[in-house]
């Protein structure tokens, strides 16, 4: 039964102002049901004030998106009930505050003039005076049950219970929302109040007035719309679960993949996954760990540098002297770090850097989805700075695990290893289970590194057969490091033959990489591989992608998806191996002008003529799959844009 | 057995020009490294893009010739990694003070125990001479396509007002002094600079020998007073007389050591006290798996996200 | 017809956080154009990223919002190519102490005549409450995931071992203070720079309001004969006290302009000396074609090229 | 007859031992004989004592490129017997100092350590003793014809005759060795002597040493090996000519064009076009010029900077002022420019970008031959930072139209253009005629420049059906300028209908550049129109190609060269035509990785099989082709790397 449960919430407000802690509440209450669930926010890039809201998706397993219409929307402001009418499902839930009724649009100071302007005449066509209480009247009207919460009355009330001032309990109106909507939706009380306790662990007046403030609003739901049919249980009950969104989970990767250093300077939407290796720098080793190495708990150094010219330098001197590192950035950082790039390339140093992509081009929308550095990363770097692996993750999980795959091809191969994220995976929460985070199931791979190096016979840049040389730490024994192109001793030379020599070992080099990485970890095939029509994509357009094949199929459109992986090296055999044996295939990207259509031509010489683009800077959702494959699929060929989210 | 200066050479050819400066520095940091006894493994050159940036090539220690600005970065995360490697940048003053100013400044905030060596010519020598930071304003050096209408930045000063925590100015000809010098730096426990003044005959031929030696006096043989150290909180009262010094360059030239603060922790200190077994297990020794095998479980390292359902 | 602040203003909404310091700045800047009565065109606002960067939105002029560390570079741009623009450089500590430093630095050797505000909250406001270089060593603000490890750097030693002529200190929320030293600076023919003390209530938990108004006092109110003027070659006597006083942090802090000096030639005028005419025809203004046609032809122009065969 | 002359001279010697003015007199001795010269300096990357050698050609009509063999060496020391012995043709000239003999090749300090024990190897093949004397007996065994200059002796006579000491005149060994050659091949001494006036023009005592020289040496050859018969007259006698290097002729390009701001950080091989900017801040106006502006002078100012985000970021502050802008780098530089590239994209601020190619990756070799920045350039800058144009001179003449194109296209379309040149460029000179560097043939154009705004109805990113908008400078009208995404007015927004509109605003400018630069702007053919077998390449592949190709032709073997121009907009059309009707085709490039053939199929699907490389890091050499061509015809796929050059 709760297998067909299928919810989307949207919680809207000021930011600043809850949205955040909202979110992440009712993650909570739907994973404590037994659920899986995926939340993603969008948010402007300021700090308080401007419109921020949060999708939030339930199903029994797995959801990998959120999608529109809603199924409820958590209005904590006027702005969002203007910003989100048309987002309702019918039969659906609004739940705002009484307080808010009153505010007309043009007084919203946050709100952009030129959405204000857009919703105007849309109301205006609709025949909807722009005020907060004409909207909700007309979405009543159009079936949407509305519930509105009288906020200073219920913040009176569980003052008065907790005796205690209005003022110090009035940050619990989100809360009261997320309540609201689990009385509505028949979850229980008790789920409300442990997602409160978990989410607010260890600062207990705030769990005090919160769990207080969902009680009153439970029963001022339960007096006013009566009792909800009881929500089932979830698939997921009594376990251990973690909830991380992808900045985390990366975080996590790069401890337990034995990241020593990491550097970095703080970017959007990178930061948080810097600030969350900074608050576990020291942590507990496992009971094997423990006792074989006789202490209990180990720490990596995280070091906010002075830019990113720094961050990628320091990272790179790290990694001579023997330690694993990473760095974390974004685009505008990524551009900054082409030098340092190429120099990690000459000097054969393992580095991963973690790019987490977002709008441009230049500083763009610092807060919004983009997928538009791809050509970029692959070439990123002066003279040629290849070899070089581009690797794309498509989700958290594999966000996960990829991260321990990349530290250990950056040193196995010793190359930088930029791994493609972007902020719909920075930002975006899922639930997920011991098994899906296996620390133990990519071994920990140092390649050729030589920790005791005889000094008479050392080579640091040795010819050999497959490009890759003995790697001994800098301290270990004496010899040179040089961007300058130099011999098999690290010392600079002109000579023309060495000169080519070191060319071709760099060619060489790739060809190894592209030889000893898997097929499988290049490109994967989801969905039915018999189809004839085919989605190629890269990166964090899957989850949408899987999510909306799901619907399609269940109208018997069955499809199958191609995710690239790697496009340094590429899964050239397998893309026109799919390609070729494809009626129709269809690209989805959130880029303008193709960037991975390019690099499918660049490398297959096949060409893909339907894409499917989102330009808007919103995250990608399910429906804009589910209607674009259609469109595209009616079409001979060309450019779909889909727009939806605001 | 105690190492010989020699012990420092290597076999490769010196692509400097007849009477360069650099020889002078390269000389003196042999020999500071042979009287402290350092391993040869032990000790890394990090310099950045420029004539005096291929002193790695000469010097036998673990060393790594950066990119034009960066030595400073680099240098750093070397020590980080390895706090108990001896890391000295030696690079130009393009390079250290033009393109790599941002570091040059960074790093005083950080006091990490590195030592800058600043090969000080005033001119960009490996692209042809053009001006440097250093550079008087006003000053045409022979290759210059017009006057400098640039000022010139004192080393100095920046290194003090960034928090450097030794600064000493040398002069490139004079290699005992240099020597001790580097010597007194190696042995400071912070970030240090040497501003050296280094005649480049081919392209400076304004600052040359003649020039600078009319113009040089150390301070301790002017006056045998002369203590630049900071010790304790009651000797801040130098700092505006050795300010004064650090600003004096006409008629006369100061050289010696300005400044040496003993008061401030160095970095390697203050990660230890957030990340206690840090300087045991620094990044570049500590284990990160056993037998490929991590060490850790999200779900035992990361409890924070936990839900038990 | 003098113009008003409120000519200044744009009807964007202002995206700071309640009590930020910023719209002290805004203010003060906003009254010290309508007092100066610049035309909105010819001002313009340069600014990099950061919460304090949004400023050219909110100020009727002629701005231009760059990059992260970069607006000192563009605003140098724009002045050389158009020296008759007022060009006032607006940023925060982040981004001009800590990405931007090198150029910091760099325009001080030019002493070209644009102002640098530096919105100075110790923190990076906008990517949410990390360390800026000018927090002081192991303090730690409400969003750090550890206690800072790096020491402050001063921001006025920093410009005035960079060679800016104009040097002053103000706080945010002493709003007619900082206005006065914002006309002061538009005066000033130079590199100048006012360090702003912003409180970020957001963030900055540690240094507010309160923090500040504990310590702060004005050079010239305390000391009426407080005289920062370097007029003369005698008055560079004067520089160590300046010095002093732009160290003084604990356990008071100064404000006011610590340092004018009028001494230094600005880059316009230099230029002008290299290349006649540059005032008169700047790079923004003068013709380079005449209806489509080049001014000149490469054997007239570059002789030293010609062969005579 | 001259039509026959085919000479190739090399003059090897000391780096700062007068090699750079023994090529430069050389060129001028053979210039003011009426020949066309090309000459092309291999230089190491430091500043004194390492082997440096002059290539010069000399045909009757505009050689474009070196070969080997050479019909006449120069050896200002040992280490050039050594480096060159295997270069000279049959019948050839070896000119050297007879002091150099006794040098043993062990003695030889600069010389890189892996090229002397090749040599060593080489040397005990043939059964030569590694010493200077024996290795000229060798040559003069094998028909070269070996001239040795007793420099002690001569520069005793010259001294005397001069009335001065040995030492003041020490300096002129390189004239004598320029005039010993120009005695062998029977040139007048006139023509040394004016070489020498010209060269040295103004410096009254250096002229006067460096003729007695001449004179002395003359003699000498007279007196020892008679008299030659003379070189007939080139056609070009009796004319005002000029000679330029690449760095020259863009610097020139940029005054001519109406740079008005240069701004620069140094960097081989850009530095001497700043350079020359600078000596020439001041320059005239033409006749017509003079009288309409009413002056006679006018000015660009060139500014050092202090690196090149500065540099770059400095350079859009002009353009948003209303200047017109360039600015110059090479490889590291551009790395270091990405950020900025984005941010000209974003803002539509045009900028010319000159982009001198050099050896990578990272430092790599700075004073040598490399094109491996192609895909770099086309994806400089994150978040997808296009429109851009990429656009690349195959020679100095093109280079001069290219730049005032480049500058005419960024203010046309408000673009950044990486104009991309090379080393080999930069460090080569060629002898050209007034009409070869015409300043009107191409019209200065500023596309929508709008000097006088309204300020009423301004919007600096009006939507126009071009998706170019009006553009009024900084300072004429209050407007925004920001990296940020921006509404019509330039204010920041993160509206995602305006957001999207702009995404199509700058995918729309890139059709209307691929629309209005004609086809024959973005690619040229040259050679046999007919030919079923192609060559394509880029940049200063060019001279070599059309030099061998002249070589071939001869042979019977006609062939047609398709050089790209531009990358961004692509020829695709002409590149897809080109090559579908093509049996074989080959690419030419100077990098490992094949960059144009990648981009060749990225942007039509084709590839091209059969490629030569050249990876040593020296210029590319008519033989290569020559040979490379012929090898390549005989595979059936591949890669052939040519690997001339010392
Ligand atoms: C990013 C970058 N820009 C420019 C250069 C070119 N470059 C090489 S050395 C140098 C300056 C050298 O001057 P300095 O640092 O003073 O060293 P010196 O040669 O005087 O010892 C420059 C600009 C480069 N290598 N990389
Ligand atoms: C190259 C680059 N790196 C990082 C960022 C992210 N970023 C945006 S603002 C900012 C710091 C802001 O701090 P500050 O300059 O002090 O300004 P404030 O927000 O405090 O006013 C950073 C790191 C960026 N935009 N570009
Ligand atoms: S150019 Fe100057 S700094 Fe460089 S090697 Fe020669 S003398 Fe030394
Ligand atoms: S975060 Fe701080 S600096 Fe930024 S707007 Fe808020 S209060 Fe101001
Ligand atoms: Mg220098
Ligand atoms: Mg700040």
């Amino acid at each position: 039964m709760s297998e067909n449960v299928d919810l989307d919430v949207m919680i809207g407000g000021p930011q600043g102002g809850g949205i955040e802690s909202s979110g992440q509440m009712a993650l909570r209450v739907f994973m404590i049901k037994g659920y899986d669930v995926f939340g993603i926010r969008e948010y402007h890039s300021d700090i308080i004030g401007a419109h921020s809201y949060y999708n939030v998706r339930v199903k029994a397993q797995k959801p990998r998106s959120v999608r529109l219409p809603v199924d409820a929307l958590l209005a904590l402001d006027a702005e969002t009930i203007f910003t989100h009418y048309n987002d309702l499902a019918p039969e659906s839930y609004l739940i705002y505050g009484t307080e808010s009724l009153n505010t007309r649009i043009d007084g919203i100071a946050p709100m952009d003039h030129d959405t204000k302007e857009r919703v105007k005449e849309d109301l205006k066509q609709k025949g909807v005076e722009p005020v907060a209480s004409e909207v909700v009247k007309y979405l009543a009207s159009t079936g949407v049950k509305t519930v509105g919460l009288p906020f200073k009355d219920l913040l009176k009330v569980t003052a008065e219970r907790l005796k205690t001032t209005v003022v110090s309990v009035s940050k619990t109106v989100n809360t009261m929302s997320i309540t609201a909507l689990a009385a509505m939706l028949g979850i229980d009380l008790g789920a409300v109040e442990k997602s409160i306790q978990l989410y607010f662990a260890g600062r207990k007046g705030i769990v005090d007035s919160n769990v207080e403030a969902a009680r009153t609003t439970y029963e001022y739901i339960k007096d006013n719309y009566g009792v909800s049919k009881p929500l089932p249980d979830g698939p997921h009950r009594n376990k251990v679960r973690m909830i991380a969104t992808g900045n985390d989970i990366v975080a996590m990767a790069k401890i337990v993949g034995g990241v020593t250093l990491e550097t970095y300077y703080p970017i959007t939407p990178s930061q948080d996954e810097a600030f969350y290796m900074e608050t576990h720098r020291v942590f507990d080793l496992d009971e094997e760990a423990s006792r074989s190495l006789g202490q209990s708990k180990t720490g990596t150094l995280v070091l906010q540098a002075e830019d990113e010219l720094a961050a990628l330098n320091m990272a790179i001197g790290g990694a001579l002297a023997g330690a694993r590192v990473a760095t974390t950035t974004s685009g505008p950082g990524l551009s900054l770090m082409n030098e340092a790039i190429s120099f990690a390339v000459i000097t054969e140093t393992p580095v991963v850097i973690s790019v987490w992509m977002r709008t441009g081009p230049s500083t763009g929308i610092a807060t919004r989805q983009g997928q538009q550095d791809l050509l970029h990363a692959m070439f990123a770097g002066h003279g040629e700075a290849l070899p070089k692996i581009v690797l794309a993750s498509g989700d958290h999980l594999e966000a996960y695990y990829d991260t321990i795959k990349a530290l250990n091809w950056a040193e196995k191969f010793q190359v930088p290893v930029i791994h493609l994220l972007d902020k719909y995976m920075a930002a975006s929460m899922m639930s997920f289970d011991m098994e899906d985070v296996d620390p133990y199931k990519v071994p920990l791979e140092r390649g050729k590194l030589v920790p005791n190096p005889d000094p008479k016979t050392y080579k640091r840049y040795e010819l050999t057969d497959d490009g890759i040389s003995p790697r001994a730490p800098l301290g270990t024994v004496q010899y040179i490091v040089s961007s300058l192109e130099h011999n098999e001793y690290g010392v600079v030379t002109e000579d023309p033959v060495i000169r080519e020599k070191m060319s071709l070992k760099r060619l060489k080099k790739m060809e190894t990489i592209e030889r000893e990485i898997p097929e499988s970890e290049k490109a994967v095939l989801y969905g039915d591989p018999d189809s004839r029509i085919t989605i190629v994509s890269w990166g964090s357009t899957k989850g949408p992608i899987l999510d909306a094949m799901g619907s399609l199929a269940k109208e018997g459109l069955r499809l199958r998806f191609l995710q690239i992986k790697t496009f340094l090296p590429f899964p050239t055999s397998t893309v026109k191996k799919i390609i070729e044996s494809s009626d129709d295939v269809i690209a989805v990207e959130n880029n303008a002008f193709g960037q991975m259509v390019m690099a499918v031509r660049m490398f297959t010489g096949l060409n893909i003529n339907k894409r499917i683009a989102k330009l808007n800077s919103r995250s990608l959702m399910e429906q804009e799959i589910y209607n674009g494959v259609k469109k595209a699929l009616s079409m001979k060929e060309g450019l779909v844009v889909v727009s939806d989210g605001a | 057995m105690a190492r010989n200066w020699m012990d420092y050479k290597t076999d490769a050819w010196v692509q400097w020009c007849p009477a360069c400066g650099n020889f002078g520095i390269l000389t003196a940091l042999q020999r500071a490294l042979a009287e402290l006894d350092l391993p040869n493994e032990k000790v890394s050159i990090v310099s950045g893009i420029g004539c005096s940036s291929r002193i790695p090539y000469y010097i036998k220690t673990s060393n790594v010739h950066t990119l034009h600005g960066r030595p400073i970065p680099v240098a750093q995360g070397i020590k980080l990694a390895n706090p108990d490697q001896v890391v000295i940048v030696a690079s130009g003053d393009g390079d250290l003070l033009g393109i790599g100013a941002g570091h040059f400044v960074a790093i005083g905030r950080r006091n990490i125990d590195i030592k800058v060596i600043l090969h000080d010519n005033a001119v960009y020598g490996l692209t042809k001479g053009q001006a440097a930071p250093t550079l008087p304003l006003w000053f045409k050096t022979k290759a210059l396509g017009q006057p400098n209408i640039q000022s010139a930045v004192n080393p100095l000063l920046l290194a003090f007002a960034s928090g450097y925590t030794f600064i000493a100015r040398a002069y490139a000809y004079h290699i005992d002094q240099l020597k001790e010098m580097i010597e007194a730096a190696i042995r400071h426990k912070g970030t240090s600079l040497i501003d050296v003044l280094q005649p480049c005959p081919t392209y400076n031929d304004i600052m040359t020998k003649e020039w600078y030696e009319k113009r040089i006096y150390y301070l301790d043989k002017e006056d045998p007073s002369w203590n630049p150290n900071i010790e304790k909180p009651e000797d801040v009262k130098k700092i505006p007389k050795i300010v004064e010094k650090m600003m004096e360059w006409e008629p006369r030239i100061p050289l010696g050591v300005f400044y040496r603060n003993t008061m401030v922790e160095p970095l390697d200190v203050r990660i230890e006290k957030i990340m206690p077994g840090y300087l045991q297990n620094p990044p570049a020794r500590r284990s990160i798996d056993i037998g490929g095998r991590a060490l850790t479980n999200p779900f035992v390292a990361f409890k924070d996200r936990i839900v038990t359902t």
